[in-house]
């Protein structure tokens, strides 16, 4: 049993942030909803950043429309802006949702969001008829940019999505809501397959996994406008208050599920994420709690192969090692317990955010840990730099924007998490369940064999 | 009627006046309306000022430290994603001690509520000195404002200034928040303005000589420059400074004592070579070295403005007599087929001849985000007749180009590439390239090589799943047949006999 | 188009071999068996080596018996050692199927295996009783050592069983029989996934999917004996000339199933094993051809994912790289075809075996290569290391076997295949079906990524 | 009654007489049986001579290439699988071209039905040729019987006399088919003969010193030899050759010139020294090295030997304080453990005493697969009261062995490790080891660790899922909250207050 060491930047400035700002939150969840469009308002840059950070990432296109603030707005207010945004958006695309997201020039300029939209509303009603009008929803966003990350974004994201479409309950819809965080394709689908296998149904809020990993297939792709597969319905989000309880994977990401349960009586149940096998036992519990099933052998087994690969790995080629941990709080926060499980040392996790839930999780992961775990909070990639360069580990898992401090430091890098857009098809190979953590220790004892034994081969020959 | 509204633009009629086809009897004046707003919620491909002035302008610079007085976002998204190469020579024969330094470090000044309410100028000072103490070994502090600090008004100059006395290096702020002007174009414009304002004229190069350009405009994409760079050595030219791929800070604060400025990127860059020629009397040219043709042409011009013509001949000759049988073999691959290309603004106008004249390729559409008045001049010049040349086509705009025009291939940016490929239309990247650089004689054959292996990217052929295909063995026997060669390289033909 | 030049080994040692001999493929044909258990008839060398090397590849028990054959067998033959190895392991651990696989010792003795098994289970009825004994299958295997290669042995021991143990037909049982070849527990898997997705039952002759990757849960390990989960059951086995077709995935690998449409008019379908995306269509056209299924979204939406992956990566960082590929002769002409769909250059293909379907299959790939492909048959690693020392590739596919050749060379190795003991979970990632490509295209191409964009990072960063 | 059947073994009575379990009051004769054919149709854990003389005695050889005379599959297995490092140096100061050659190749001849029916002696020789040719930079050429090749008689000491000559080095062929004797064993036994009869004496060293030593029965898995060379080295002790650790085929050659012979593993290569002793009157003394007090004990009586126990004694005691602290964390850790040794043959006796004197553990099983009388007296002598001691243990016993005695952790090959791992007991590799070298005092603690490791692998407290558990985050807050460092090394009190 160790200590966790909590210790911030200590630099006023940033040097190479690990968190973007809120937008970029908000848009990643509305993306995952079937024919919903984010609107960012604000300028051109709040937009293509991120839809070009999304198509790197996934190798996928990103629709996302900007209300193209400029100067004119600065003085005036974005008033004319968001309302004749909605509007074409609207009408030219015919979306289910719209999600009207803020950024720092509009919060600053003051622009009234939910009153704007109300005006545009109406219009909308003029042009294309009541019926019509009532079909898209326009759901305001507020995700200021100078306030917290893009993870309190994509978790105001989600809460304005359950607060302004979840219906008032009917019957219960004998269904298990799951908020994935900002999790890759992968994951959401691996978090689907364990829920088929129990015979759960599931309301994913919001379903990234086929919107941004969808098939090349044009004989059945839907264009003039081109909308991927797949993605949560609207009509699922309006019924997520019929649910037998919410799981909000990542512990930045309970907002929604809280306003379900306070607002609706669904009860909540928020991270940690399951990497790895107690986390992943944990969310099982919570499944079964919630549904009052039981976890059947194909479910088991599964895990069973996960402690196999334990057995067979760790011990051997893991055992002491240290790690280096940076990125997503919550993903962060799985896998330094996950590299405990592995008898790893998780000597530093860095993380961006100084939210509360992580450090509580990193205690106790730190716990668990057979020596001191260093855990950086509001930090960034300079510092652990910095800091590795005066104690190295063994190992750095993280994204790709440490590849070239990995590189400098001749760290091996694990790449995990968002974004990864210096290699190929990692959106699509889940990280969490029992599946995912064996990818996860696979993709870590062969970055181990391939630096540590490349002199010593003879040692894999058996 | 050469303006045409698209049919997915019915709702916005406003777009019709962007939509301009070539047509030959049209008077010059006829191109589509450009440089303005765009139609608030399109999806446009545009960024914003801040991307057109660190992303572009600033961010090749490989010896200074940029700090963007914004909250996280804006130095998330402006870390070194250009795919601007740099080499770690300082003009004073030092190194620069990181490797690719001006791609791996960015630095912000991370604003919060209480700074947006009580202003940011304390953390942006703070930063700043940061900055200084962080990398000691930078030549120079470039700091940006953004949305945020454009509209709490900080006043980043004075800072700037006060801070470069304090410090002792420059200590340079650009005022190019992101919502300032229709496009990044408007941060072009002030990263030209703010060099040439702040910089030029201020240091004397270590030494020069009577072959001395400024090679304005070229930022190094994927080693661009570096393709150039070796040819005007081979010519006997001396590039003094450029603006900006590869430079030191210093290089640009001597631009004006160069003998000839050379404007490659005439969009992002004549502004500079405007004001040096003003207040210098240096004059400028613009180049264009995209294709063989252009190459060849444009350095023997700069050549001959330095009397070196024969030098330069020497090397296009060989040159070309290099390139000519891969050229021939891509021309052979790629004749008649159809693309479009889709870029920031000037590859509209690089790219549709040299295609056409080098591979036989047709350019049935043009566009781009952010280029001007004279910008379309020239392309409505250098395409074909029936081109359809489109300003910000947003993505619906896209779809039904695709579906009217039929490209066999979109030279675009990296937002469009994948919905291309949706669509079942390869694409390559022209703004960052796919395998540069493109540029000079090699690097057109790598622009060849990327559409070619695009086209014949198999995969196009096994789009969908065929529920029936005629008898693939009995066909694959029949057609092999003539296709093996009869005895293996290496092997005696009884014995290969003995295994079929 | 191109042609390929066919070139036989020039020496005549062998130099370490890409394939070993008969023994080893029958007792991988029999540990795909419910209760299956290899005996083999020879010196304990037989049994151990095979062990040894199932265990460093799949990192799982591998219970192999022996007859334990020494001088004395060699004077007077094996009649005692496999009737008392026939009569102790079946009463010791009560299997259901016992695959009684000859060497090179018991064939060149001149052992009449047949005969001493009549024996055998004639002692063994005196023993426990006939009904009991009646349950224990005794199969004899005929896999002389000198003969062929392992792949071979496979092919007898498939054909042995199903000819020792398919039943007379009687009522269609509406499913497919598949023979999976000497591949991995992932690619099983992967097969039944897609016939998952169509509807359609398999029996697979045999399945060591759950047998060699089975799951560490000792409160439901079977002990005394120990037994792995899974394995096709003998009465799947019975009821194989039932079926409605029998696909062989491997070509080399079609006894089995031609035996089953001579004897029982079950159709055949051999080869070519379904990786990439021509070989997968094909494979789903004999589905179809023998179910009369329709093919689904679903599998159709996975074939999309793999295309999407192609077009995005392939002509990007693939095309026109040149590859040497090496091993099974049936995967080697898979990948072969695959990499040609990516437009890269299958230049050199490189197999110990020299059975005709290979090379006709080669010959078809050829055809859809852009240059020349080198199809080495009867051929060694040392053969391929000296062609690759005249003529580099920019990489090499295969086993770990050749590991230290790919290093002398500074070629770097995509390991796929069996086997590979070099790496962690690669027994668990498939290679064939749309999945299965999607893997082997990232595998290839973070390969490149991480060899040859390590100097021009900035090439990666979107 | 020291003898049990094992309950699995009631259909074969016959290995009752295998399994003894130590009883102090016992006569020293009652040991199991050992070194007889296994049971047919038992999983043993043995394997061949061929193995036995290739995988153990020659595979080391650094500078020879191994021509097995066989069907394919004795070849694949026969290539270096063992982790035998060696270093590229040879005695007379050249360096083989080709890393880690006796890992990389292997030879073979193939052998195919005709040659099965027609002999393979002209294939034999023909490969031997070749190998001559394909890497003439070896010193010798080993070649191999098997079953194939002893069962049609091909008379391979002709073909290796006849190619020595021809090609002017050394051709040596092996005599042990894998069905020859019950065991390996047979095979070191072979390997022993062939190499002395055919090798020592036949060359002279280039230099020698009053301190040669022969280090036999030494193989350098995993760098075991590198650490006791090291010790050597430093005590004064010149190692004139190993058998058969990363040596040179010359090494062998010139054994007779020795001062002493130290045996290291005395079942494999107890023989040569024999030989040896008997033919040039060269001492031996039988020496173990695993262990610190082994290590130091016996390091002292080969010093001893020389009159060099000064330096010895110097050694000891400064390695000893090094590894004091790490051997007293895992002593800590492991004490009272328990452990089954399932072991080729003497790490049986090797390890017992030192995991129990160093590390507090116990040993309730210990087990061979080939050894034989001498060696399973000295096992009796060195385990404890009531330890099983089990000879040629098969899989159904294995199981019943874990099942009744019960071990914290097993040592044995891989065959073993993962069918332990799924009853849920860990296993360390001790054959080839997991994370070696196991020998020396440093080494001693790479096994400690790999122990430690393996017992104390989080894994096995997660064997199973749980469908409650207490409420973990209530529980681990409380628990927690006496942890938590209250002030983080690095950060001023006030600020994590901030946050907590």
């Amino acid at each position: 049993m160790s200590c966790a060491n909590v210790m911030k930047r200590d630099r006023t400035a940033v040097i190479n942030p690990l968190v973007t700002c809120q937008p970029m939150g908000a848009m990643y969840a509305v993306a995952g909803i079937r024919r919903g469009l984010p609107l960012v308002h604000g300028s051109q840059g709040c937009s293509t950043f991120v839809r070009y950070s999304f198509s790197r990432h996934f190798r996928e296109p990103s629709e996302i429309a900007v209300t193209s603030l400029h100067e004119d707005a600065a003085v005036f207010g974005g008033r004319k802006n968001l309302i004749s945004g909605i509007g074409n958006l609207a009408v030219r695309f015919k979306p289910s949702v719209i999600g009207a997201i803020s950024t720092c020039s509009s919060e600053i300029i003051g622009d009234d969001m939910e009153g704007f939209i109300k005006i545009a509303k109406e219009e909308l009603k003029q042009k294309i008829g009541e019926e019509k009008a009532e079909k898209i929803k326009i759901v305001p966003i507020s995700t200021p940019s100078f306030v917290e990350t893009h993870f309190k974004g994509y978790d105001n994201g989600i809460n304005a999505l359950v607060n302004n479409l979840a219906q008032d309950p009917e019957d219960s819809n004998e269904k298990v809501n799951i908020i994935p965080g900002i999790v890759n394709p992968g994951d959401i689908r691996e978090i689907k397959h364990i829920m088929g296998l129990m015979g759960i149904d599931g309301i994913i809020l919001t379903d990234i996994s086929d919107p941004f990993d969808s098939p090349l297939r044009p004989s059945t792709t839907e264009t003039r406008p081109f909308y991927p597969k797949g993605g949560t319905t609207l009509e699922e989000i309006e019924d997520s208050s019929n649910s037998l309880g919410t799981i909000a994977l990542c512990g930045y990401a309970g907002s929604g599920a809280l306003s379900l349960e306070k607002k609706y009586e669904v009860p909540a149940a928020v991270g940690p994420i399951p990497i790895g096998v107690k986390n992943t036992d944990n969310f099982l519990r919570n499944l079964k709690k919630f549904t009052d099933t039981e976890i059947p052998d194909s479910v088991l087994d599964e895990r069973g192969l996960l402690i196999d690969s334990m057995a067979d790995l760790a011990s051997r080629y893991l055992f002491g090692r240290k790690v280096a941990i940076f990125g997503d709080p919550a993903i962060s926060a799985g896998i330094a317990r996950f590299v405990c499980e592995l008898g790893m040392i998780p000597s530093v996790v860095c993380t961006g955010v100084e939210n509360p839930e992580f450090v509580s999780e990193m205690k106790k992961v730190a716990k668990e840990s057979d020596e001191p775990v260093d855990v950086m909070i509001g930090s960034d990639l300079r510092a652990l730099e910095v800091k590795l360069e005066e104690e190295p580990v063994e190992m750095m898992i993280g994204h790709s924007d440490g590849r070239l401090f990995a590189k400098h430091l001749d760290i091996p890098l694990v790449r995990v998490g968002y974004p990864v857009y210096d290699r190929a098809g990692y959106h699509r190979v889940p990280i969490v369940g029992y599946n995912g953590s064996v990818n996860l220790i696979d993709r870590i004892t062969n970055t181990v064999f391939d630096k540590y034994y490349a002199d010593e081969h003879w040692k894999l020959q058996q | 009627m050469p303006y045409e509204l698209f049919e997915v633009d019915k709702e916005i009629p406003e777009r019709k006046n962007h939509t301009y086809v070539k047509d030959l009897a049209d008077p010059t004046g006829e191109i589509p309306k450009c440089n303005t707003k765009t139609v608030p919620g399109c999806m446009t491909e545009r960024g914003c000022a801040f991307a057109g002035v660190k992303g572009v302008i600033t961010g090749a610079v490989k010896d200074v430290v940029h700090v963007v007085h914004s909250p996280v976002g804006c130095t998330t998204y402006g870390c070194g994603s250009k795919r601007y190469p740099t080499s770690p020579d300082l003009p004073n024969g030092d190194k620069i001690p990181v490797d690719q330094f001006n791609l791996k470090y960015i630095m912000g000044t991370d604003l919060k509520e209480s700074d947006v309410v009580f202003g940011g100028m304390k953390k942006l000072r703070q930063s700043i000195l940061e900055a200084a103490k962080e990398f000691p070994f930078v030549t120079a502090i470039y700091t940006y404002a953004t949305c945020t600090t454009g509209l709490i008004g900080d006043d980043m100059d004075a800072v700037a200034k006060e801070l470069s006395e304090e410090i002792g290096k420059d200590v340079i702020a650009f005022n190019a928040p992101g919502f300032s002007g229709p496009t990044q174009s408007k941060g072009h414009h002030v990263g030209n303005f703010t060099l040439f304002n702040k910089l030029v004229g201020t240091k004397e190069p270590p030494e020069t000589t009577p072959y001395d350009i400024n090679l304005i405009g070229e930022y190094n994409i994927d080693g661009d420059l570096w393709v150039l760079q070796k040819y005007f050595e081979e010519i006997g030219i001396n590039i003094l400074s450029t603006f900006t791929g590869d430079c030191s800070h210093d290089e640009i604060c001597w631009m004006h004592r160069a003998k000839l400025s050379l404007v490659r990127c005439q969009r992002s860059a004549t502004y500079i070579a405007d004001l040096i020629e003003e207040k210098y009397n240096i004059p400028y040219i613009k180049v264009d070295f995209f294709g063989p043709k252009y190459c060849a042409e444009n350095l023997m011009a700069v050549a001959k403005h330095f009397g070196l013509e024969e030098n330069a001949q020497k090397l296009i000759d060989r040159e070309m007599a290099k390139i000519q049988p891969k050229l021939d073999f891509y021309r052979e691959k790629l004749e008649g087929k159809t693309l479009w290309v889709f870029s920031g603004g000037p590859k509209n106008w690089h790219l549709p001849e040299p295609l056409k004249e080098h591979l036989g390729m047709e350019t049935v559409a043009v566009s781009t985000m952010f280029e001007h008045e004279d910008g379309y001049e020239k392309i409505k010049e250098r395409v074909g007749e029936g081109t359809v040349i489109v300003d910000d086509p947003n993505s619906l705009e896209l779809e039904e180009i695709i579906d009217v025009y039929k490209p066999d291939i979109i030279l675009s940016g990296i937002k469009e590439k994948y919905i291309a490929h949706k669509l079942g239309v390869p694409c390559v990247l022209i703004h960052s390239y796919e395998n540069g650089p493109y540029m000079g004689f090699e690097g057109f054959l790598n622009l060849a090589q990327d559409i070619y292996a695009s086209i014949y990217n198999p995969v196009w052929n096994m789009l969908e799943f065929e529920e029936t295909i005629e008898d693939e063995e009995e066909t694959s026997k029949e057609e092999v047949k003539g296709k093996i060669s009869e005895t293996g390289t290496n092997v005696p033909k009884a014995k290969e006999e003995e295994v079929l």
